[in-house]
């Protein structure tokens, strides 16, 4: 609490997009009652705060600090650790900041590869010299400096400890402001804190508990990509063979995606007691097509397997979608630098 | 001997066949690989992919899930479950750049000891000729720190090597 | 050699970082405005499949999301050879306004407006969204609040997400609207009209009511011609989601104009060490450095520059609202166009405008008869292989271009986003507002510092979207050197 | 965790002690994390190292234990019968199968201590997240279901009758008797088998605890230890049995004669409304649809009308039966090798080759040659005969084990020739003599005494191929005297081949009915070879007699005893306890996506429409964790097999080669 008794609030984003904060001025009139309740002593997309004046608090001085986005250079992690030191509750807010996030899909590659394909191997690019950007450079009137780039995607939590998380790309922003009133009546000393650890803003139940659509007995004939059907209304999507992560991701959204009839991507990461998001959707819908019985061969089944699992477009990248940082193998193996070839192999039909 | 690179396979195996082709093994004496280190599960329906990837991530050079030939599972079609998550698994390994060699699952019956115990060796031989995995090692060199470096040499050699091609 | 950085560049989205060296005089050597981010969509999109494109890109900026969606989603038709049914089109042109609305309503309250609104000279504190609210009163802050919100759910209900959608289909959109629907975005779209007219009404009152504003906006320091980019309609009006890419010189001749698909023929990117962005340039004039001017290839793709490169506006209250400023600003038509502006502070105004049209297109798009078809999603049959896609985002125009293999797995993605058009130019407006705004050494205050960064707030650029990498932030310090690098004095913000 | 862990590590004499280093197994373990006693001991499954463990847990108060000794399935119960007896829950006993799984499957002493010890740490981890279990009763219904009316199906029957327990006797063929119904005298003693058997067909028969199910085969079963359904086809005989006198009129009248595959294996006839044998129990007839003239051009009705009981009943239809039972003993018995699969013994293609089941009902009084030993023209008695042992077994080209009843009736072949033609030369060619049994040896002697010839060597081929005048009209066996190093070329007049027994054709199928396994000879596989050769994988269902393996009378009878027994002490208990490794869903977690619903086997998961979540029913659970592998919202737990215990027992495998510190990327 500070001199006119308003807890602290930070916001600040690493490696995002900032939809998190978009989310956030979403939450609509409530974004007053956090301009009345809080003081923002850091909010770099809403109010000129600078790093140093963050530098200059003392520790623990900022009450809530919201980071949103992955650990992708060197100067994310340095702020993800001195936001650690100055803040009292940091909540890792969004799928880049808890799991990875869509820019932890690099962890299926290599910074070398990302380079080449950037700044040299390019239809667009003209860099005959083959300049690459450097983290220090000398320019005639000296020296200026850019963060490291890192081969590998992190999560917040595989940098700092962090007190909550919640999830979401980004966030939807009535789970925010729901949050946000908590956090509210914590100060206000009219509630209590979660324990340590916790999972705000999200339901304890997979998607599919808030998905309108009729789910009946699951027997998977084949895998169908988006464009390939028009699926039937008001059925479980993936039943009509349409790849729908909603089993195994966090409720809390609402089943935004499977309303509108896409397939969910499972953004709002894995469920309590899950170690890899990705592992588990692929046991599930692996266990629930229908094909290969104990009444065919071992070699027939095997082939009727084989062709349906081979209908699965580009499975690592879809069941990973959100989570690679934060899965059990964290990234693609870097067989050579270059991480070409092996890492996106071609998918068959 | 003790630098020939030894890998560690970590063998699922069902109680009610594999467990016990491998308890036969035994019996009978035959003598293979001592690199499988066993756990025994009821079906290799138990399995979960989780825990293959897990076994990786902790240091084993490779998996292998051993259960009842098809139309043989004690519980009638659990090895099928098994069939049809491991060809999915083997799909998206082979995307994290992890041979497939690695994670193998294979049908042995109660009786056919020798089956399992041929089973592990070729996997073990298989292992040394690819050499070890060590993932957590090769997360920790990855990680980034001094990326700047590997990435000029790498780029140079994908240069070369496009010049080549 | 003294050095000023300026870091973090606060109330853009994205990342900026600004280093100026100053000679033995302490006057301005140079500027450079580095981009610290990189996260490389072009590498990691390769082995996705095609059809998850406008669900990951859009990842790549939270801010306009939408524009991604669309501009992928547009991909998708051309990849897989599908011409979309006018249905279809309509849709998503319909999300796609109430998109512009919303985005460039956050730009002028939250972003841009501060400068001019609360003032450049106020406290940091004060300079933000809640400062413009305190300023004009919680009134006119509900009404910025409410106009995000209802254009919000309307992109929730096209979209399927109020922020990353996921619609987007080859040849299609997955959600139809309802006639129940259809009428709620009616009323929203007359709405918005109502709220464009306002917030027009406010920018004349505050900013062209206070002479400083109006010097500073022609000001030399916020001044400098480049070429204007835009995407126009057959009749040469802009339109921001689909038409052909013109480009008009600095004295405002049509310098040429060409269907997206052929982009990689007109633009080239310019590769620099100090930064993860690249810089966009007309191939056919050719990288000068960061020079503006006739021979220089760099040009412009903002609000301003999309106004410049088109014969006027498609909606009549648009139209009224630009031949205003044009005027205002004293440029005269020449054959038949205005002359193009080169105040880079009267983007905040083009902006303005252009939210009136978007209302106005809104509006006539949710009173088409065609806008309730059910059917607008199609299955595709045709083998993929390569597509472009282009839609004029808020920040500039939004390329995406993708080849695949005949499973329609990504095996290249090149990606040249609305911000990064203009990168070359905001960093030679910052170089120019640096020049004339520090002499001497001037001891740097927060409102000198906030000037630098209003040369290129107005451009709203984007970082997110610029590097397809990542927002984040860096500590503002000052470092004077003296010319024999003894550290002379060390400025903390 | 402050859990207290005793670690015990067998010797198991030198079996385990002789490949890994035990003492330094123990000491690195005693080490180990939540660790408080770790001991070594030669025997730890005897009395005094059960006592080891028993103690430890009163006196240090542990909390769990691991046993690193042989497999599980060896001696789980036994250790977790001591942690039971020191009171504590024998679920937090976790085995490490150091002896199968690692110290007789290398030669390798350091890699085995070093398995051993990943093995430990493994069980170690793994125990930690052991939850206290109790098994889970479930009454066991009495009926008995015996599939197979041999000899072993008709004692098991008999021995479960006569404890007061009621039996449902299922036989395919018309009559119950098996195999040892078409024999004529049993080895050693020579009793006569008619003579002993059906004695007791008949007690079956009239047993009023035993339902007698002939003519009829199992279709289906359900359900588990206590409780199957079973259904039974029980096949039309067109004979109605209410009105049937078995007065054989009808088979006497029947004009078409039929060759007896089955039961005279070919050397006679029955006719189309038969009774296999006139012993036959029950005593009704079947009418054999594909042969009998009614039913191929709708003619005849010949027993029809002449039977006096008007039993014939051309209408009647296959009845399908369900029978409710506790248990399942299975005695489906065997089949003899087909020696048409050795062309070289010129069976089927040289006529006085016999089988010796053919001879068996040559020699037998009531067969079709009332007994007299001729060649196929039925009259001609041979001068000489060859007796080829181990047709078909100890041979890697067709079964390599051995039949174990060969050697035996071989012998007594050569003394019924011999006691009937005394003049008859009698040549035994054998592998090896296998006469261990009880005066079994002594009845070898005897038959040697009677001037029997005995070849060592394997016969290379029965030819009709003359090389000199002598062989003229003879059959030549062709054969290596091992003894007497030198070839050796019999021309005699009749050859039997002493086919060896072989699971049935069918027994896969049927084993896949109860959910057993079979070996690759496709005989039923055991629990334990040893310890426990009647029961089977399957609780309940149990097996004796010759589908288990080749054995003669003797045997079968004791194990169709035995697994009587078996039954009997489960009927006893009234309830038995089952292991309470079942799935179970958390329903705060589950979102009802119903990925699982359609997972298990047993039908155990449904969905409950209105709270909108599944359910495990835990009765019908059978513990596999299929849905448990499978479940998204990771909402299914399985009961000692939980995500966490195997996670932990993987980690534990790994202690030498993951990173104590896990880096994240």
């Amino acid at each position: 609490m500070t001199e006119n008794g308003k807890p602290k609030f930070a916001m600040y984003w690493a490696a995002s997009c900032g939809g998190c904060e978009i989310s956030t001025l979403n939450i609509g009139d409530k974004i007053l009652d956090v301009d009345a309740n809080f003081d923002i002593v850091f909010w770099p997309v809403a109010a000129d705060f600078k790093y140093d004046d963050v530098r200059a608090y003392p520790d623990g001085y900022i009450d809530l600090c919201l980071f949103n986005g992955a650990i992708r250079n060197s100067e994310n992690e340095e702020i993800a650790r001195l936001l650690r030191r100055k803040s009292k509750i940091l909540v890792a807010f969004g799928s880049c900041a808890s799991l990875g996030g869509i820019p932890a899909l690099a962890n299926f590659t290599t910074s070398a590869s990302i380079f080449n394909t950037v700044f040299l191997d390019n239809v667009s690019t003209d860099n005959p010299g083959g300049t690459l950007p450097e983290p220090i450079s000398q320019v005639p009137e000296g020296e200026i400096h850019i963060p490291e780039f890192f081969n590998s995607v992190k999560s917040l939590e595989q940098v700092v400890e962090i007190d909550y998380t919640i999830p979401g790309c980004p966030p939807e922003a009535h789970q925010i402001s729901a949050v946000v009133d908590a956090v509210i009546a914590v100060f206000q000393n009219i509630a209590t804190l979660p324990p340590k650890g916790s999972i705000l803003g999200a339901s304890k139940v997979a998607v599919c508990e808030e998905c309108k659509l009729e789910k009946k007995e699951k027997l998977i004939q084949r895998f169908y990509r988006p464009y390939e059907i028009s699926p039937q209304p008001g059925i479980c999507l993936l039943e009509q063979g349409l790849v729908c992560m909603g089993p195994a991701t966090r409720g809390g959204c609402g089943a935004l995606c499977p309303k509108v009839g896409m397939g969910c991507r499972g953004c709002y990461g894995p469920l309590n007691g899950v170690e890899d998001q990705g592992a588990r959707f692929l046991s599930a819908m692996a266990s629930v097509t229908d094909v290969g019985t104990a009444k065919d061969g071992e070699h027939t089944a095997e082939q009727n397997i084989k062709a349906v699992m081979d209908s699965v477009a580009d499975p690592a990248g879809t069941f990973y979608r959100f989570s690679l940082s934060h899965s059990l193998l964290n990234r693609a193996r870097q067989t050579n630098g270059a991480g070409k070839g092996k890492m996106n192999e071609p998918h068959q039909h | 001997m003790d630098n020939t690179f030894e890998p560690v396979i970590i063998g699922f195996l069902c109680n009610w066949c594999s467990y016990r082709a491998a308890d036969l093994a035994g019996t009978a004496r035959l003598h293979y690989a001592p690199n499988m280190r066993p756990i025994r599960v009821m079906c290799s329906g138990r399995v979960e992919p989780d825990m293959v990837l897990k076994a990786l991530r902790f240091g084993a050079d490779g998996v292998l899930i051993a259960g009842c030939h098809p139309g043989e599972c004690h519980y009638i079609e659990g090895n099928l479950k098994t069939l049809r998550r491991y060809t999915l698994l083997k799909r998206m390994l082979s995307q994290f750049g992890i041979e497939e060699e690695r994670v193998q699952l294979v049908w042995a019956s109660a009786s056919e000891g020798n089956l399992l115990a041929e089973a592990v060796s070729r996997m073990t031989e298989s292992l040394r000729a690819l050499g070890p995995l060590r993932w957590n090692d090769m997360l920790i060199s990855g990680n980034g720190h001094g990326a700047k470096d590997v990435v000029k040499k790498i780029v140079a050699e994908m240069a070369t090597q496009e010049a080549g091609t | 050699m003294n050095r000023i950085s300026i870091d973090p560049i606060t109330r853009l989205e994205g990342h900026g970082k600004i280093d100026i060296f100053l000679d033995e005089q302490g006057e301005v050597a140079n500027a450079y405005f580095q981009i610290p981010e990189l996260r490389g969509f072009e590498q990691f999109c390769v082995g996705r499949p095609a059809e998850e494109m406008p669900r990951i890109t859009n990842r790549i900026c939270g801010v306009c999301p939408e524009a991604h969606h669309m501009a992928s989603t547009k991909a998708l038709d051309a990849l897989f050879h599908i011409d979309p049914s006018p249905a279809v089109q309509k849709v998503r042109e319909l999300f796609y306004s109430a998109f512009f609305v919303t985005d460039h309503t956050t730009h002028f309250y939250a972003l841009g407006g501060p400068d001019f609104i609360v003032g450049p000279d106020a406290p940091p504190a004060d300079r933000n969204i809640l400062g413009v609210i305190h300023k004009v009163g919680l009134e006119i802050g509900g009404q910025v609040i409410a106009c995000r919100q209802r254009n919000h759910h309307i992109i929730q209900m096209l979209g399927g997400r109020g922020v990353h959608p996921v619609a987007g289909l080859p040849g299609g959109w997955s959600k139809a609207i309802s006639e129940v629907e259809r009428q709620e975005i009616e009323v929203i779209a007359r709405q918005n009209v109502e709220f464009a007219l306002f917030s027009l009404k406010i920018f004349e009152d505050i900013v062209l009511g206070n002479p400083a504003y109006v010097e500073m906006i022609l000001s030399d320091a916020y001044t400098h011609p480049t070429y204007s980019m835009g995407t126009v309609d057959e009749a040469n009006h802009p339109n921001f989601y689909d038409g052909m890419i013109r480009v008009v010189d600095p004295d405002g001749n049509e310098f040429v104009k060409y269907p997206p698909r052929q982009y990689s023929k007109h633009i080239a990117e310019h590769v620099e060490p100090w930064t993860y962005l690249k810089f966009p340039y007309l191939q056919a004039v050719g990288w000068k450095g960061l020079v503006g001017g006739m021979d220089s290839g760099v040009y412009c793709a903002t609000p301003l520059s999309r106004l410049n490169a088109g014969d006027g506006m498609a909606t009549p209250l648009a139209q009224e609202a630009y031949e205003k400023m044009y005027t205002t600003l004293g440029k005269k038509k020449l054959n038949g166009r205005f002359q193009p502006i080169h105040h880079q502070l009267a983007t905040h105004w083009a902006r303005l405008i252009e939210l009136l049209y978007a209302a106005e297109r809104m509006l006539e798009l949710s009173t088409d008869e065609q806008i309730t078809d059910p059917n607008l999603r199609v299955v595709a049959t045709e083998v993929p292989n390569e597509g472009v896609g282009s839609v004029e985002a808020p920040r500039g125009t939004l390329t995406h271009h993708y080849w695949t293999d005949e499973n329609g797995i990504l095996t290249r993605v090149n990606l040249i986003v609305g911000t990064t058009n203009n990168y070359a130019p905001i960093a030679i407006s910052v170089k120019k507002a640096a020049q004339s705004l520090i002499h001497q050494g001037t001891v740097v205050t927060e409102g000198l510092l906030n000037r630098i960064e209003m040369a290129f707030r107005s451009y709203d650029p984007c970082f997110g979207c610029a590097t397809h990498s990542l927002p984040g932030q860096m500590p503002l310090e000052v470092t004077i050197y003296r010319f024999n690098g003894d550290v002379i004095e060390h400025l903390i913000r | 965790m402050s859990e207290r862990v005793g670690v015990y590590i067998c010797h198991c004499g030198t079996n385990i002690a002789g490949m890994v280093d035990v003492p330094e197994l123990t000491r690195w373990s005693s080490e180990q994390a939540h660790v408080v006693i770790a001991r070594d001991y030669k025997f730890m499954c005897s009395s005094l190292g059960q006592d080891l463990v028993a103690e430890d847990i009163q006196k240090l108060g542990l909390t769990r234990v691991v046993v690193a000794a042989c497999s599980p399935h060896m001696h789980e119960k036994t250790f977790r019968g001591a942690c039971q007896r020191a009171g504590l829950n024998p679920f937090l006993m976790e085995m490490a199968n150091i002896r199968e799984l690692n110290a007789w499957a290398t030669d390798n002493h350091k890699a085995a201590t070093q398995k051993a010890k990943a093995q430990v740490k493994g069980a170690i981890e793994r125990v930690l997240h052991h939850q206290p279990l109790e098994p889970i009763p479930v009454q066991i219904n009495s009926n008995t279901l015996v599939v197979g009316g041999g000899i072993a199906g008709i004692t098991a029957a008999l021995e479960l009758a006569n404890g007061g327990h009621h039996v449902y006797l299922v036989e395919r063929e018309p009559s119950i008797g098996g195999h040892m119904a078409q024999w004529d005298k049993t080895f050693p003693t020579l009793d006569c088998a008619a003579c002993i058997l059906t004695p007791r067909m008949v007690e079956a028969g009239q047993h009023p605890n035993i339902t007698l199910l002939t003519y009829s085969q199992v279709e289906a079963v359900e359900g588990f230890l206590g409780n199957f359904k079973i259904t039974v086809r029980k096949k039309a005989r067109f004979v109605n049995e209410e009105l049937c006198t078995g007065c054989a009129i009808c088979e006497e009248k029947c004009p078409k004669k039929v060759m007896d595959e089955v039961f005279e294996a070919g050397l006679g006839y029955r006719k189309a409304v038969y009774r296999p044998f006139p012993q036959a129990v029950p005593k009704y007839p079947v009418i054999d649809e594909a042969n009998c003239t009614y039913f191929i051009n709708g003619k005849c009705k010949a027993c029809q009308i002449l039977c006096p009981a008007n039993a014939i009943d051309f209408q009647q239809k296959d009845e399908i039966l369900q029978i409710e039972v506790g248990n399942v003993i299975l005695t489906t018995g065997y089949e003899p090798f087909d020696p048409h699969r050795i062309p070289q013994y010129g069976y089927g293609r040289l006529a006085n080759v016999f089988t010796s089941v053919e001879f068996e009902r040559m020699v037998n009084a009531a067969g079709p040659t009332a007994g007299k030993i001729v060649l196929r023209d039925r009259i001609t008695a041979p001068k000489s005969v060859v007796i080829i042992h181990c047709v078909g077994s100890r041979d890697e080209n067709y079964n390599e084990y051995c039949s174990r009843v060969c050697c035996m009736y071989s012998l007594k072949f050569a003394h019924l020739v011999h006691e009937r033609l005394s003049e008859a030369e009698i040549y035994n060619c054998y592998i090896d003599i296998r006469a261990a049994g009880k005066r079994y040896e002594e009845f070898y002697h005897r038959v040697m005494k009677e001037g029997a010839n005995f070849i060592r060597g394997k016969v290379a081929e029965v030819t009709d191929a003359a090389r000199t005048l002598e062989e003229e009209g003879k059959l030549i066996v062709q054969v290596y005297d091992t003894l007497f190093g030198m070839q050796r070329r019999l021309p005699v007049d009749m050859v039997i081949l002493s086919v060896g027994m072989e699971a049935r054709h069918d027994a896969r199928e049927l084993g896949k009915l109860f959910g057993l396994g079979c070996d690759f000879n496709n005989f039923f596989t055991e629990r334990h070879p040893k310890l426990d050769p009647v029961l089977t994988m399957v609780e309940g269902v149990f097996i004796a007699g010759a589908c288990q393996g080749p054995m003669a009378i003797p045997e079968t009878v004791a194990q169709a005893a035995a697994a009587a027994a078996r039954v009997i002490s489960f009927i006893g208990q009234g309830t038995v306890m089952m292991e309470p490794i079942k799935a179970h869903i958390n329903a705060d977690q589950c979102s009802g996506c119903r990925i699982c619903n359609n997972l298990c086997p047993y039908s155990a998961i449904v969905y409950q429409a209105d709270q909108k979540v599944s359910e495990v029913i835990t009765a019908l659970c059978q513990g596999c964790g299929t849905c448990v592998a499978a479940c998204p919202s990771a909402a299914i737990s399985g009961a000692h097999f939980t995500r966490e215990q195997l996670m932990s027992q993987i980690e534990g495998l790994l202690w030498d080669v993951r990173q104590q510190e896990l880096v994240p990327v």
